[in-house]
């Protein structure tokens, strides 16, 4: 019932998991508009790359995170020249829409003391991007120190932020573009643009498999009515 | 099940699900009363390594085991990119492979449930059946199987409900790919990462326990049955 | 009475001297075996000695369901086990019938299926003994559909009977078959079993604690104590010995 | 032999006029218990019958464990049992001792802890029976260490006894108990067991297949077929009935 | 096991994940055992829903069970807020929110095997206990629990196992705190996340491999000391 059509001339992207609203509308566009067959697969940006390293059916990597297409990119499973910065993003400070607390980011503001005896949710510092950026926003802010045993380390940033929803944590570093979409938390300050490297989400195709189906879709990812939606859930097209 | 109120994507989840959680029970089956078999009742060099490997994905983390079938069974893997070339049959990124992981995961719960049935099984009947003129492996089949039937239903229930619910180990070896590999937890783990997918992720929840409660009811049918015929009709 | 039809051509790779060489030895535990009787010619012997005399264990022995240490066992010329050859015939393929003295029913199989089990695995040409007629004999028709959860003591016995006799044996390992049945039937089967002897040259192992059933049945006592044959021989040389007497007679009972 | 030391001061609420009065109805599947005796007066009520006359499945009831649809059960003038006033006292509480057909040891207990299980429950003051006494009469000292898988026919169902007469009970209920002990032992066991019915006024239903041991044994004779009981009386007056005799009777061994 | 060689990061890791996996065991082991027996003998209305309920965490993904957990116990849970300002006690983000996560998963494969082995038991030989004297209660620890030791032996080393290899539920709860709740697989796992982390987490998956075996290992000698205690010396 279900063939191994990994042959057929069908277009599969393989994107980050915080990419999901936005590619599966681009994708639905796409399809809409008739030009072509796409299949979007979202998962953690490394689980993605270990499988496309492993021959996994993927003409398109979205990733999360520049590392990951670096590790693609020395294993030579990228198609030469076609690498590129497709967005970005900002990380912010949330709180859980009811909360009363006032906070400004800058350099080694109080966060160990507004946060008292809790938590600071944010995606895992050593893997999660999201995290990654974070902790290195705080640390350029002079306040990673203070926080570090207060720091509740999610498996991605969804969980992060469900734990700002709920109220278990006061405080949580997430992507503005999941901020702007929950209803049950509110932004307390946007971290500089400065104090941390620049969030892009590279994409390129994948070795071997650059057919012009693949090609076109690129190119369209590229184009204006990807960049409105993409605008639309709140990243920056580069 | 009311099936009409389900939208495409939720019942293509479904079908996936249900068909490659039969499958992987379905296959882990005789190889797990085997196994079962073997280590309940025979005594060898190397029990304990057996012992170890069948319960290894039960200790290791899902994510793990799922990224050694990659490295094993995936296309360029050691076991897998061989079971290509000689045959063109592959796990990759199919829903084979999406079984394959259902089964290695649930073939520890299978095997340990058969196993305690078999410990259990009085070896007195089964010499009963040898002085009778069955041979061990008649015997296997027409005594030790069927006492052991209350074992296996709970090996296959725990087997089915552990499938059912199988993500780690199948989006790390097979990825997410719709209508290949997007089970019911892979879809759930996609609305889940979407703002505003809660009322999604809560319906496919609903039918994921609508599907297991429908099949530990019918196991319980079933047991009962069974237990009613040995023990007499009343 | 039912008769018995006799088909016997092809019994296998027997000859019919039905002589009965049994020798063996085994440690279990800190009881041992150590045991050796010859009994020529048909008919039934009686293995006779207190409980825990190591009855039992022979008897398992014999059936192959565990392994003497050392000794030999041979049924009609044939043999089945020799520790110092290295012969060891599997129980499955030495055709001996035994009824157990725990039962053993199948429980999961009706009484009629568990009739069958053993029938249906000997060739047709091997049986000697007919369906209908043990059936009746043991008086289970009317218990065939049922399965041996909700028998009475007896029935499990008699169903144990017609199990192990519709195996067509060529020797009947029988262990106290008739202790829980009322003398009504006793006086059915006995019969019966003297005859499997007797015309069909079938020899049998008989266990038993009744004196009544030794005086009646037996050809050869086998007076066992403690793993030890401490007598063999006819009904009447072994029967008036002052030992058998004081283990086999009924002070209480005939005072 | 040994001697049964008596300490009963103090046995709870009967007043021992040792009245068994039993009335029972039960269907069992397509088989259906339908009995009513009374049996006056200190001693042994032999129950008799065919195979799948209904012995056990009347004793289970006694037992309390299983329930009868209607009819009573009244021990010493003590009722355990009356389907209509509601009266169900479990069988935990109803101190009855009970000898099983198909023996029941623990088998993950010593023999010694088996002996110890049903005793330890019993308060000392209601204790009438001594464990070194029951051991020494069963013989089955040397086995105390033993765990039950490796023990004999003979010695599990001695063991059995030994277990239910330690519980001092206020009525011993014993399928079958002798069948498979040597004549020798019967010999100690049966007038012991007459001696609890005559010295501790300890009522005892006793079943048997043995024409001998009702003989000797039985005060009342309670006869019965097919669930229902043909005939309640003394031990001449039943056993003198032409429908006793013939299940009873000994044609071929005595032929 | 030699601990020499370990980092302190991995030698954290490995005190936590037995530390929380023995308070998961030994916290549903009574309940486990109790469940185990109604589902086994007790007859009554919704009792499929109690068997569902059991069930649930084996049928739904585990990052789903967390998320339940997070809603339920967390300090703004239904019942953890309640539960806060009661006695002060709290499973968020510490130890024994691991703890109850893991048992929380691992209880489904703990009842099953109990109650496979309850329904294996001898009913006669309870009645046999309730004619020497015994209630339902002593008879229910002196009898049917020693007979069935082995699937309490077996639901055990289930349990034990599947909360050494706990992630998705535990992370979803507690996150992941170090030398709080940064267990063997959530080390693991972040290992496999990194760029270069296979070595790291080939070690981890070794300690937890080896930690597993000697678990298994030991189980099995003390089943088979109890096995022959009870089917005699040979
Ligand atoms: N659930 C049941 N359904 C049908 N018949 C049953 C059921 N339970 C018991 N019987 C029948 O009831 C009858 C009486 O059984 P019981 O065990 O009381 O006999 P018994 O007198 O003790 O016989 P024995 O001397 O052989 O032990 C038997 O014929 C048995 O087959
Ligand atoms: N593994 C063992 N360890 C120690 N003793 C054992 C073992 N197995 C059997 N025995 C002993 O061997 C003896 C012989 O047992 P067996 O069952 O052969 O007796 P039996 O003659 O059949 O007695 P019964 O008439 O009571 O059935 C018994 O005393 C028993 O306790
Ligand atoms: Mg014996
Ligand atoms: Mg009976």
């Amino acid at each position: 019932a279900y063939a191994d059509d990994g042959q057929s001339n069908k277009v599969r992207i393989f994107s980050a998991g915080s990419t999901i609203n936005a590619v599966t509308d681009i994708c639905n566009l796409f399809i809409e508009k008739k030009m072509g067959e796409i299949t979007p697969s979202f998962a953690a940006s490394s689980t993605l790359a270990k499988q496309i390293d492993q021959g996994a059916p993927a003409d398109i990597y979205l990733s999360a995170n520049p590392k990951w297409m670096d590790f693609l990119e020395k294993n030579n499973m990228l198609e030469p020249g076609t690498r590129f910065d497709l967005l970005g993003n900002r990380i912010v400070l949330i709180a859980p829409l009811n909360s009363t607390m006032t906070i400004t980011i800058d350099k080694g503001f109080d966060l160990a003391g507004v946060l008292g005896d809790e938590k600071l949710a944010m995606g895992d510092p050593d893997h999660v991007p999201a995290g990654i950026y974070g902790k290195q926003a705080l640390e350029s802010l002079g306040v990673w120190d203070s926080v570090t045993l207060k720091v509740a380390r999610s498996k991605d940033v969804r969980a992060a932020l469900a734990l700002v929803e709920r109220a278990e944590a006061p405080l949580g570093i997430v992507y503005s573009t999941d901020a702007a979409i929950s209803k049950k938390v509110k932004v307390v300050g946007v971290f500089p643009e400065e104090s941390h490297p620049p969030i892009i989400y590279p994409v390129a195709l994948v070795a071997g498999n650059a057919t012009p189906s693949a090609r076109s879709f690129m190119e369209f990812l590229k184009g204006e009515d990807a960049k409105a939606i993409f605008e639309k859930y709140g990243f920056n097209v580069r | 099940m009311d099936f009409s109120g389900l939208t495409p994507l939720e019942l293509e989840a479904l079908r996936l699900s249900l068909w490659i959680s039969c499958w992987a029970v379905a296959g882990s089956l005789g190889p797990g009363i085997l196994v079962a078999w073997i280590l309940a009742r025979k005594n060898f060099p190397g029990k304990t390594i057996v012992d170890g490997l069948v319960h290894l994905p039960l200790v290791l983390p899902p994510v793990v085991t799922g990224y050694m079938l990659l490295l094993i069974m995936g296309r360029r893997g050691m076991v897998g990119s061989w079971l290509y070339e000689l045959t063109g049959f592959t796990f990759a990124f199919n829903w084979k492979g999406a079984a394959l992981a259902s089964a290695v995961m649930a073939f520890p719960l299978l095997v340990r449930a058969v196993r305690l049935s078999i410990e259990g099984v009085d070896q007195g009947l089964e010499q009963a059946a040898r002085t009778l003129g069955a041979g061990p492996v008649d015997l296997f089949f027409t005594v030790t199987l069927p006492l052991v039937f209350p074992g296996i239903l709970t090996g296959v229930i725990l087997a089915f409900a552990r499938s059912l619910s199988e993500f780690g180990a199948t989006i790390t070896f097979v990825s997410n790919i719709p209508g290949e590999t997007r089970t019911l937890p892979i879809a759930l783990y996609s609305l889940t990462q979407m703002p505003g997918g809660e009322a999604g992720a809560m319906r496919l929840c609903i039918i994921s326990v609508v599907v297991a409660l429908i099949a530990i009811t019918s196991s319980e049918i079933l047991a009962k049955r069974m237990e009613r015929k040995i023990k007499g009709e009343r | 009475m039912t008769t018995i039809r006799a088909e016997k051509k092809c019994v296998p790779g027997y000859d019919h001297e039905n002589l009965l060489d049994i020798k063996l030895e085994k440690v279990q535990g800190n009881f041992s075996v150590e045991t050796a009787f010859i009994s020529g010619g048909a008919g039934v012997t009686a293995l006779f000695g207190h409980s825990g005399a190591g009855k039992t264990s022979i008897i398992n022995m014999i059936a192959g369901l565990s392994h003497p240490d050392s000794g030999h066992i041979v049924v009609n010329n044939h043999c089945v086990f020799d520790a110092e050859k290295g012969i060891n015939i599997p129980p499955e393929k030495r055709r001996f019938g035994y009824v157990f003295q725990d039962g053993r029913l199948f429980p999961h199989m009706s009484v009629h299926a568990n009739l069958l089990y053993g029938m249906k695995r000997v060739k047709p040409c091997y049986r000697y003994i007919k369906f209908d007629q043990v059936v009746e004999l043991l008086g289970i028709n009317h218990l065939l559909q049922r399965h041996p959860a909700t028998l009475s003591g007896g029935e499990k016995q008699r169903v144990a009977i017609g199990r192990s006799l519709l195996t067509s044996p060529v020797l009947m390992l029988m262990d106290e078959p008739l202790a829980s049945l009322d003398a009504a039937r006793k006086n059915e089967v006995l019969p019966f079993i003297s005859r499997l002897a007797g015309e069909f040259s079938v020899p049998i192992l008989y266990v038993t604690h009744s004196i009544d059933e030794i005086l009646n049945l037996a050809d050869t006592v086998v007076f066992l104590s403690e793993g030890k044959s401490l007598a063999v021989g006819g009904v009447e040389e072994v029967t008036s010995r002052k030992d058998f007497q004081s283990l086999a007679c009924c002070s209480f009972l005939t005072e």
